[in-house]
């Protein structure tokens, strides 16, 4: 009962439990780009051929213990023997191909296909039965990156329909899943690995921040995720880099957004420092590009734009004497409850623009209407809009953030220039060092010549744990929260 | 009496109501009703509770639709109108409802109250100094002062109310005035001047009356002739005192002998005291409709239902009784009440 | 009684295909969820294949007709979010809030019964000034507020109770206690007013009269008489707790209908939204013939078949 | 009184023993233009097998004055004073809750408005049997028995299947009778009939007024019979007490004050009434209304409507005062009802203390005159 | 031609002046009280109708005093406490999560809660009172059709509706007037049918009709100022129902939205405040139960007050509480 759990030790029976902001609405393997699956499924229940280590960005062997590019376009990978399914079928170079298949090449529609792979199809080849092969139709430096997001599923996995209930090769089995509920993994005694420390994990969900902080709080849960900083849980509250950056996206071909002095002016207007002091208690960081550090790519060298409104205004001022309508409605466009305090950082941000002397119109939208705005085909009747953007950039590499939001066919982004297109295709085909500078070039060119984004922070995650609990956070933890890494603190 | 201003002729409504325990559904309200008013006569209409006197009243006002039968208004049938002359028939025949205080609206004020048939009949008193002058007019007829017509009828007593009602009734100039019990819900001394109103009101603008009520002593003292009804059927008319002195239809003889009389002599009558109750319209006894409260009621009676017997009064009208067995003798009323038990 | 209920249940089919067409036109205005369920950078084949694939490239009509073959044979199709059967979804979220909305309002009824014949006893008297005080207060009070607080004081604060769950029966008082105010504080009004005037009928008198003690003539007389207009009231009430104990459900995480519905909405599930509506607007049909069959229970007067004895 | 009750065994009165005696008795109505006197010095006396007529006209304050007899008066009227000793217990001295053990058993009452008295929701048979189970403590089968023997006694049918209808399942006479039945039901010496046949046709009425007789006859009540139907007086009424705005303004025996009314206001009433008039010749009537509760003049209440109005008539409230010499008892013994020849002992007894003709009106020597 | 008629007999039945007809029944010899001084009586009406208009008048013209007080942010002022005159007056009830003056924006939000709950409530009174009156004067199919469509409105999950058109076509003001509108509907037809179903079997309606009026003229004349006070102490509960209504839909998101402010979207947003800035959330909360409380303490006054079956009511004993409070109940 309640009475019991909220009093009892978290250690006792070895349960730990975890409260997320909603329930996953599938623990589908190939689904576990999504936060809500992935954060349960990945690396507890199952696991990729190869993981990127959040801290350094280096990617790990895990079910591969190997992989070297083998050609221009094909990778060949060593798989780790004597590993088995929860199922008790061995795991072999022919169910990583299976995987790779259903996943990418199937008609499944599943989620990471796209995320991951764009519209490229794989062939995959199992050479021997800890060998495999992987080609792509054109040369991908950061292939075995992409195939880290690919969670391994046994050959008996459905193809024709996904599964709610995934079988893997993790620490953790799913025991139960109450709909609605909860959701119990127990600790799977085939594991390969080192045994983990808890022997059940029970996954909650609450929509309310301030109803999971209160969980923390009065002991009903150990671990609360996506906290605010006014949740108020005291020292309970560990803070960590989540990757996530919080930037205006600005639609340069409307009025009067179409003159890069207006959307500097934007730039200058917003009082970065301000909002993170203030609104986040000082835990977020004044951004200056759209990844933060640790991402490959990041530019450490880029200033964040200066708060100078006496700028802003001038240039907009600037703008007008040159014709440009800088009384056009600016359409300031928000998701509902994206973050914490996102309504809050909306109106500091409609009444600072409004300062600088724009006509911004705030609109909270939910997301499904917000989609409409954030990704291609854009919403066609509105003025110029400037969207709030929240980016998370999962896989530690620059690419997954320019393609998508500089491109300018990328699909989140509003426009760029040729120029700009090829430097980062350049990059795209980069490796090593030389990748790392072109990214680094890129983001620095955005902001001086092309001013798409107004960046505002790199956000800081916050997660709540209950003193029981030995875990340190890491910029993945909300996408994929190992419980492995946890251990009762004695 | 010439020719009749108002006839009416085997008038019949049926009400659909609830199951009853026989499963009927439909409920003969009126069964059947002849009636002719002359003008400037009074009938009165008399009968026990539920036996159909109100929706007599309602039918002939057109508030209900009668299933069969005919009325006759000066030779055309109200029920054919449709527009104009509907509305010069509403304005001739008009209605002073039984309860004054539900049949005047109490967010009205009196004035209001008697000039709002003209806000229908705008021809009437096109000019609202003609209506006020109308309203003082009429309210000094009925024995109110023209200072009431501010005031809400809650301000008024219930007998001050109905003086209203015949008011508003009279807006209308109307020739045919139906009064539901207009007296039944008044103390003695109000309901003596509203008789008296009455009375003059006839006598000044010779208007025709169906009187409704059950006290009989009103009705003896108003009425030139009465219809006495019975479970939706008219059992006994002829004129007045005919009718009160010399009842053939032994119902009438009861309701005679059983309302009670001011007799301050103190000897008590011997009286017909009636046993069981009035049967549900509902389910109609078979035959005779009073047979299973009569005393003189034989087998014949529970077969078949009596045709109307026309006698002609000692005074020449016509009496007109439904009855196998109709009583001869007055007097032997005694010998009733012996095997009325 | 079964003449009946079998007239009662026939008219209310007409406004429930009424219910049924008007969801499935109204989800169809929140637009394509294909967005929703692709990647963000999806291309536009991936776009038309996600529509053709879930039935959404047919015309409404079409879309309408299969629908509703599926209505017939009790079939929602499949939820676009977790791919289950979409009747499947609804009928477990719905006993979570028929529990919760029922316990509350059995809970609001009894509470209010007390609290109203109490303030009833003496119209304008103290007792009558506190109670229309509080149960007017604890009508209007936001109730996602008035949980948080809830949360915040009996949870952390003093830890008496769990802040949120389904698990034991200390989890069942904060959502309760949220959801049972309005009711309540509505239910209090209606039955001090009706108890006020039930008690001043004159069968009240008649009972005095034949000695009754003023609890009988509380218990037995006025009681249940001045219970049909609160069943009415509690009926409605019943109905709003029904299909919109949503703030509750979302705030305390209880896997109700409410939360669903909502998230089917935000998701555009629209299987799992159309059976979900379906069912509260079922369960509300049902439950407005239950509410007819208390008044008959109540009151020999409203029973639609009695034999004159 | 006391040595009266005494002598009797318990539950019946003897014929023609006082019962009720009610002295001075006087009602508050809050209203919110103030306080009102609705009943002013009201004294009657009601003896058991007897009937007193309470009459007057609409509003005159008779329910109000059965009502505080019975005890049952609405929240915003108050017993502003005097007594009601029912068989040598001041009930207006007692408590409300010592009242209940009288309610039933030493008094009953019955409605005016049969429909709204009985409680729609409950079977009559409850209803009938409520009281047993009050004040006898019987079991809800044995209440059921007596409540079917109660049906009876007051002549409804098949009492054995009616006795689980619901009152809206009896028609208005019916009705009546199982108000009645509920009254009597414990056999009180005392029972008020507050207006009983009203809402009845005539039929019905004379049903329910023999049924009447035959229980006062049969328990030796005392029936206090309220109406504002002078004819029921006539016929049903020993004695009789006028009303008038509160304030009793006549009383005596019926024949007397009938056919030979002391006061300008019965003579009114007596008058208004259309017997022995010509069909359609002028009535008499009463011009005017009566006064409203709050403001009832100083003086005689009846002065505003009267013919007779002097000076000292607006200064000086009249009082009820005997207004013949002729000493009751010397009524021709043709006069009286048929049942009190029965014991024509007790009667003579009684007689000795019975009041006399009593008249509030400071000329009611010369009414005769107007 | 009057003249027989008004004759000596008739003539002296007028009654004196000084003696009013006292009519029957209870209550009757009242007349028509001046409602003003009968409110004066009752001190919790009293209290509640100063409060409303003190509110009212806050809508009205506080806005315009408050200037751009309300939407004037001020990052490093966030979240100040209440009850300090040190930041000046504009500060005395705290500052809100943004800096902006709690003061200002309560005044402010309370013009755009009462400009969303008025038009609702207008709306929605007009809209079903008129439907029911005239589906209960008509009776058959147009009062089943009716019944049948109120139903359906009922037991449509009104979120439902809500989030669709607020979705889709944006919440704004109007739009939420229209969505809880649309759905209280169904509380007025009801009522104004059953009320009017009643009222069409009344005497004096049978009486218009004996006079040949037209039915619309008979609901216009008869019906609906019977129907009214009903109806309007209805839409005063609605009132707060739909005060609570648009707080329910700020919490969801779908409310006002910002940089506009109600009350209801003061508490919503505050919630996550409670334990660092209680005052974000209690100060409106407040001000809701206010405002409700004194709107249902007016409204009940009121229905007794205008109904003259029950304004005896307001006459009851209260011996108990003039025994506390000395105060003199006013004798005439
Ligand atoms: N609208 C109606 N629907 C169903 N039955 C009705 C309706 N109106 C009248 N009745 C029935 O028709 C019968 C005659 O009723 P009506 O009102 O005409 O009687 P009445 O003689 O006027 O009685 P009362 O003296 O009580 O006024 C009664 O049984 C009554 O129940
Ligand atoms: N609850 C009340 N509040 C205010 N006045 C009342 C109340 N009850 C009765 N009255 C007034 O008291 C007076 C006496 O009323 P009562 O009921 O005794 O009259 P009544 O003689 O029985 O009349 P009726 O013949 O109409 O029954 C009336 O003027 C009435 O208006
Ligand atoms: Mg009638
Ligand atoms: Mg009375």
């Amino acid at each position: 009962s309640v009475a019991n759990s909220a009093s009892a030790p978290a250690t006792a029976g070895g349960s730990l439990r975890v409260v997320l902001a909603q329930e996953p609405p599938t623990l589908e393997a190939c689904e576990s780009n999504l936060t809500s699956t992935g954060v349960v499924v990945r690396s507890n229940v199952t696991e990729p051929l190869i993981e990127r280590n959040p801290t350094t960005g280096a990617l790990e062997p895990l079910l591969a213990t190997e992989w070297k590019a083998t050609s221009d376009t094909e990778w060949t990978f060593k798989l780790r023997e004597g590993v088995k399914f929860q199922d008790g079928t061995p795991f072999n170079a022919e169910a990583a191909a299976f995987t790779i298949d259903r996943a990418v090449n199937s008609k499944l529609g599943c989620n990471v296909e796209g995320y991951v792979f764009g519209d490229a199809d794989l062939k995959v080849k199992a050479v021997d039965a800890t060998t495999l092969t992987v080609t792509s139709p054109k040369p991908d430096p950061i292939l075995p990156l992409r195939l880290s997001f690919l969670e391994i599923v046994p050959t008996t996995t459905s193809t024709t329909a996904k599964v709610r209930e995934p079988v893997g090769t993790g620490p953790y089995k799913i025991e139960k899943w109450d709909a609605g509920q909860k959701i119990t993994l127990s600790s799977w005694d085939g594991y390969w690995g080192k045994k983990p420390a808890y022997a059940k994990a029970e996954y909650q969900w609450r929509s309310e921040s301030s109803v999971r902080a209160a969980m923390v709080t009065s002991g009903e849960t150990d671990v609360a995720l996506g906290l605010s900083p006014d949740d108020n849980v005291g020292d309970l509250a560990v803070d960590y880099p989540n990757n996530e950056t919080v930037a205006l996206r600005l639609e340069a071909t409307k009025a009067p957004l179409t003159d890069i002095r207006v959307r500097q002016a934007v730039n200058y207007a917003i009082d970065k420092g301000g909002i993170v002091n203030s609104l986040y208690q000082g835990k977020h960081k004044v951004a200056a590009q759209l990844v933060p550090e640790g991402i490959v790519g990041h530019n450490s060298t880029l200033e964040a734009w200066p708060f100078d409104l006496d700028k802003a205004k001038s240039l907009v001022a600037a703008a007008k004497a040159d014709g440009v309508d800088t009384s056009a409605q600016i359409s300031l466009v928000v998701r509902n409850a994206q973050f914490p305090k996102v309504t809050e950082l909306a109106q500091v941000l409609q009444e600072q623009l409004s300062q600088a002397g724009l006509n911004v119109k705030l609109k909270m939208l939910e997301t499904s209407q917000q989609l409409t705005y954030q990704v291609r085909p854009f919403a066609e009747d509105e003025g110029a809009v400037a969207l709030l953007i929240q980016h998370g950039n999962q896989a530690g590499d620059a690419a997954f953030t320019v393609d998508q939001y500089m491109l300018s066919t990328g699909a989140q982004s509003y426009f760029g220039t040729p120029e700009f297109d090829a430097k980062i295709k350049a990059a795209d085909a980069a490796s090593g060092e030389a990748r790392k500078k072109s990214f680094e070039e890129v983001f620095a060119y955005q902001n001086d010549k092309l001013v798409q984004f107004a960046h505002i922070s790199h956000q800081t995650g916050i997660l709540g744990k209950s003193k029981s609990v030995n875990y340190t956070p890491n910029s993945s933890s909300g996408d994929e929260l190992r419980v492995s890494e946890m251990t009762p603190a004695s | 009496m010439s020719e009749p201003l108002l006839q009416v002729d085997g008038l019949c409504k049926t009400f659909h109501v609830a199951k009853s325990a026989r499963g009927n559904t439909r409920l003969k309200a009126l069964d059947g009703i002849n009636l002719t008013v002359g003008r400037g006569e009074t009938l009165g209409l008399v009968g026990e509770s539920g036996c159909g006197k109100s929706t007599l009243a309602r039918t002939l006002m057109m508030l209900e639709t009668p299933d069969e039968g005919t009325v006759t208004f000066e030779g055309t049938n109200p029920f054919g109108l449709r527009g104009k002359e509907l509305l010069s028939w509403r304005r001739r025949v008009q209605m002073v409802f039984q309860d004054p205080f539900a049949s005047l609206n109490a967010r009205m004020n009196a004035g209001d109250i008697v000039s709002e048939p003209w806000a229908t009949h705008r021809n009437l008193y096109p000019s609202s100094r003609e209506r006020e002058a109308r309203v003082r007019e009429l309210l000094h007829m009925v024995g109110l002062r023209p200072s009431d017509a501010r005031k809400s009828p809650q301000e008024f007593s219930g007998g001050q109310r109905q003086r209203l009602g015949i008011a508003r009734a009279l807006a209308l100039n109307p020739d045919v005035i139906i009064l539901d019990e207009p007296v039944s819900a008044l103390d003695l001394s109000v309901q003596a001047q509203i008789l008296n109103l009455l009375n003059d009101l006839q006598q000044e603008l010779g208007v025709s009356y169906i009187f409704i009520s059950h006290d009989l002593t009103v009705v003896r003292h108003v009425a030139d002739r009465v219809a006495v009804m019975y479970l939706g059927r008219i059992i006994e008319t002829g004129a007045t005192e005919e009718v009160f002195d010399h009842p053939r239809h032994p119902y009438t003889a009861a309701l005679m002998s059983a309302s009670p009389k001011l007799d301050v002599t103190g000897v008590k009558r011997d009286r017909i005291v009636l046993q069981g109750e009035l049967p549900s319209p509902l389910d109609p006894p078979s035959g005779c409709r009073f047979r299973t409260r009569c005393w003189k009621a034989q087998d014949i009676c529970a077969e078949v239902a009596p045709e109307p017997r026309v006698t002609a009064a000692p005074d020449g009208g016509l009496r007109l009784a439904e009855c196998h067995f109709p009583l001869e003798t007055v007097k032997g009323l005694t010998g009733a009440t012996a095997t009325a038990g | 009684m079964l003449i009946y209920l079998r007239k009662r249940i026939v008219s209310s089919a007409l406004p429930l295909v009424v219910v049924i067409v008007g969801v499935f036109a109204l989800a169809r205005m929140t637009g394509n969820p294909a967005a929703l369920y692709l990647p963000l950078n999806a291309t536009q084949q991936m776009r038309d294949e996600f529509t053709a694939r879930n039935g959404l490239d047919q015309p409404l009509l079409v879309q309408m007709a299969d629908y509703f073959g599926g209505v017939l044979r009790l079939d929602f199709g499949q939820s676009l979010r977790t791919g289950q059967d979409a009747a499947a979804m609804a009928l477990r979220a719905f006993p979570a809030t028929l529990q919760l909305a029922a316990t509350t309002m059995v809970l609001a009824v009894l509470l209010a019964l007390v609290v109203g014949c109490w303030a009833a006893l003496k119209p304008n008297g103290v007792a009558d000034r506190i109670s229309s005080f509080v149960s007017m207060a604890a009508a209007s009070i936001p109730d996602f507020w008035l949980a948080i607080v809830g949360i915040w004081v009996f949870a952390i604060t003093l830890g008496w109770l769990p802040t949120s769950g389904v698990s034991g029966a200390g989890a069942w008082v904060l959502p309760i206690a949220t959801l049972l105010l309005r009711p309540f504080g509505v239910l209090v009004q209606i039955v001090r007013g009706s108890m006020v005037s039930a008690l001043s009928e004159p069968y009240i008198k008649l009972a005095r009269s034949r000695g009754a003690g003023e609890l009988r003539v509380v218990t037995h007389h006025a009681l249940r008489n001045a219970a049909a207009p609160a069943l009415t009231v509690a009926g409605d009430l019943t109905v709003g707790l029904v299909n919109g104990a949503v703030v509750v459900e979302t705030i305390f995480g209880w896997p109700g209908i409410g939360k669903l519905m909502i998230d089917s909405i935000l998701q555009r599930d629209f299987a799992v939204l159309q059976a979900a509506v379906l069912l509260t607007a079922v369960a509300i049909f049902a439950l407005n013939i239950l509410i007819d069959m208390g008044y008959a229970l109540l009151d020999a007067r409203v029973r639609p078949v009695t034999a004159r004895a | 009184m006391k040595t009266a009750a005494q002598s009797v065994l318990p539950g019946q009165s003897r014929a023609h023993e006082v019962v009720l005696s009610v002295r001075a008795l006087a009602v508050d109505i809050r209203t919110h233009r103030g306080t009102v006197r609705a009943v002013n010095d009201v004294n009657f006396e009601a003896r058991a097998g007897e009937t007193l007529a309470l009459l007057g006209e609409s509003g005159c304050g008779k329910s109000m004055t059965a009502k505080a007899l019975a005890g049952i008066m609405d929240p915003v009227c108050d017993l502003a004073g005097g007594e009601v000793v029912l068989n040598g217990t001041d009930l207006a001295a007692l408590t409300p809750k010592e009242r209940l053990k009288f309610a039933g058993p030493e008094l009953g009452i019955v409605f005016q408005d049969a429909l709204t008295a009985l409680n729609p929701v409950y079977t009559v048979g409850t209803q009938l049997g409520e009281a047993f189970r009050i004040h006898r403590g019987l079991g809800a089968k044995e209440a059921k028995v007596q409540a079917i023997e109660l049906m009876e006694r007051v002549g409804i049918p098949e009492p054995e299947s009616r006795v689980n209808s619901y009152p809206h399942q009896f028609s208005g006479g019916m009705r009546q009778r199982i108000l009645i039945a509920m009254a009597v039901a414990l056999n009180p010496r005392l029972l008020i009939a507050d207006e009983p046949t009203t809402a009845l046709d005539v039929t019905v009425q004379a049903q329910i007024m023999q049924l009447l007789r035959k229980l006062r006859e049969e328990g030796q009540m005392a029936v206090v019979l309220i109406t504002h139907d002078l004819a029921v007086v006539a016929e049903e009424a020993d004695s009789v007490a006028v009303m008038y705005a509160g304030n009793v303004v006549e009383c005596g025996p019926v024949s007397e004050v009938f056919s030979d009314p002391r006061h300008p206001y019965t003579k009114g009433l007596l008058e208004s009434v259309p017997v022995h008039v010509g069909r359609g010749a002028r009535l008499l009537s009463i011009a005017g209304s009566p006064p409203e509760l709050h403001d009832i003049p100083a003086g005689c209440v009846y002065q505003s409507r009267c013919p007779l109005v002097q000076d000292i008539c607006r200064s000086e409230r009249p009082q009820l005062l005997p207004v013949t010499d002729r000493p009751v008892n010397d009524r021709p013994v043709d006069d009286r009802p048929v049942d009190l020849q029965d014991d024509a002992d007790d009667y003579a007894g009684a007689l000795l203390s019975r009041p006399g003709r009593a008249a509030a009106c400071h000329f009611s020597e010369e009414i005769n005159n107007v | 031609m009057t003249s027989s008629l008004t004759e000596p007999a008739a003539q002296d039945q007028l009654p004196g002046t000084e003696n009013r007809p006292s009519g029957k029944g209870n209550g009757s010899q009242d007349g028509n009280p001046n409602l003003f001084r009968l409110l004066l009586k009752d001190r919790f009406a009293t209290v509640s109708a100063v409060l409303l208009v003190l509110i009212g008048l806050t809508a009205v013209i506080g806005p315009a005093l408050m200037g751009d007080l309300a939407t004037k942010q001020n990052l490093l002022f966030a979240n100040k406490a209440p009850f300090s005159l040190a930041h000046g007056w504009e500060y005395v009830l705290g500052s809100d999560s943004l800096g902006r003056s709690m003061l200002a924006r309560l005044v402010v939000a309370s013009r755009t809660t009462f400009s969303v709950a008025v038009p609702a409530v207008a709306v929605a009174l007009a809209v079903g009172s008129l439907w029911g009156v005239w589906a209960g004067y008509h009776r058959g199919w147009r009062e089943n059709v009716s019944m049948r469509i109120a139903d359906v409105i009922m037991s449509f999950p009104s979120l439902l509706l809500a989030v669709v058109v607020l979705y889709v076509f944006s919440p704004s003001a109007g739009n939420i007037v229209l969505i809880l509108a649309l759905t209280r509907i169904p509380i007025y037809l009801r009522t104004a049918r059953a009320e009017s179903a009643e009222l069409q079997s009344r005497t004096f309606v049978d009486a218009a009709r004996t006079f040949g009026a037209r039915p619309n003229a008979i609901i216009g004349r008869h019906v609906i100022p019977v129907v009214l006070p009903t109806l309007l102490t209805l839409a005063t509960l609605e009132f707060c129902y739909v005060m609570l209504a648009e707080s329910s839909l700020s919490f969801l998101g779908i409310g006002i939205q910002p940089p506009d402010v109600s009350w209801g979207l003061m508490v919503s947003q505050g919630r996550q405040y409670l334990q660092t800035a209680w005052w974000l959330s209690i100060f409106p909360g407040v001000a809701i139960v206010v405002t409700t409380i004194a709107a249902n303490v007016l409204a009940a006054w009121l229905r007794i007050a205008t109904d003259p079956a029950q304004r005896w009511r307001l006459a009851l004993p209260r011996k108990r509480l003039i025994a506390r409070i000395p105060v003199k109940e006013a004798k005439p």
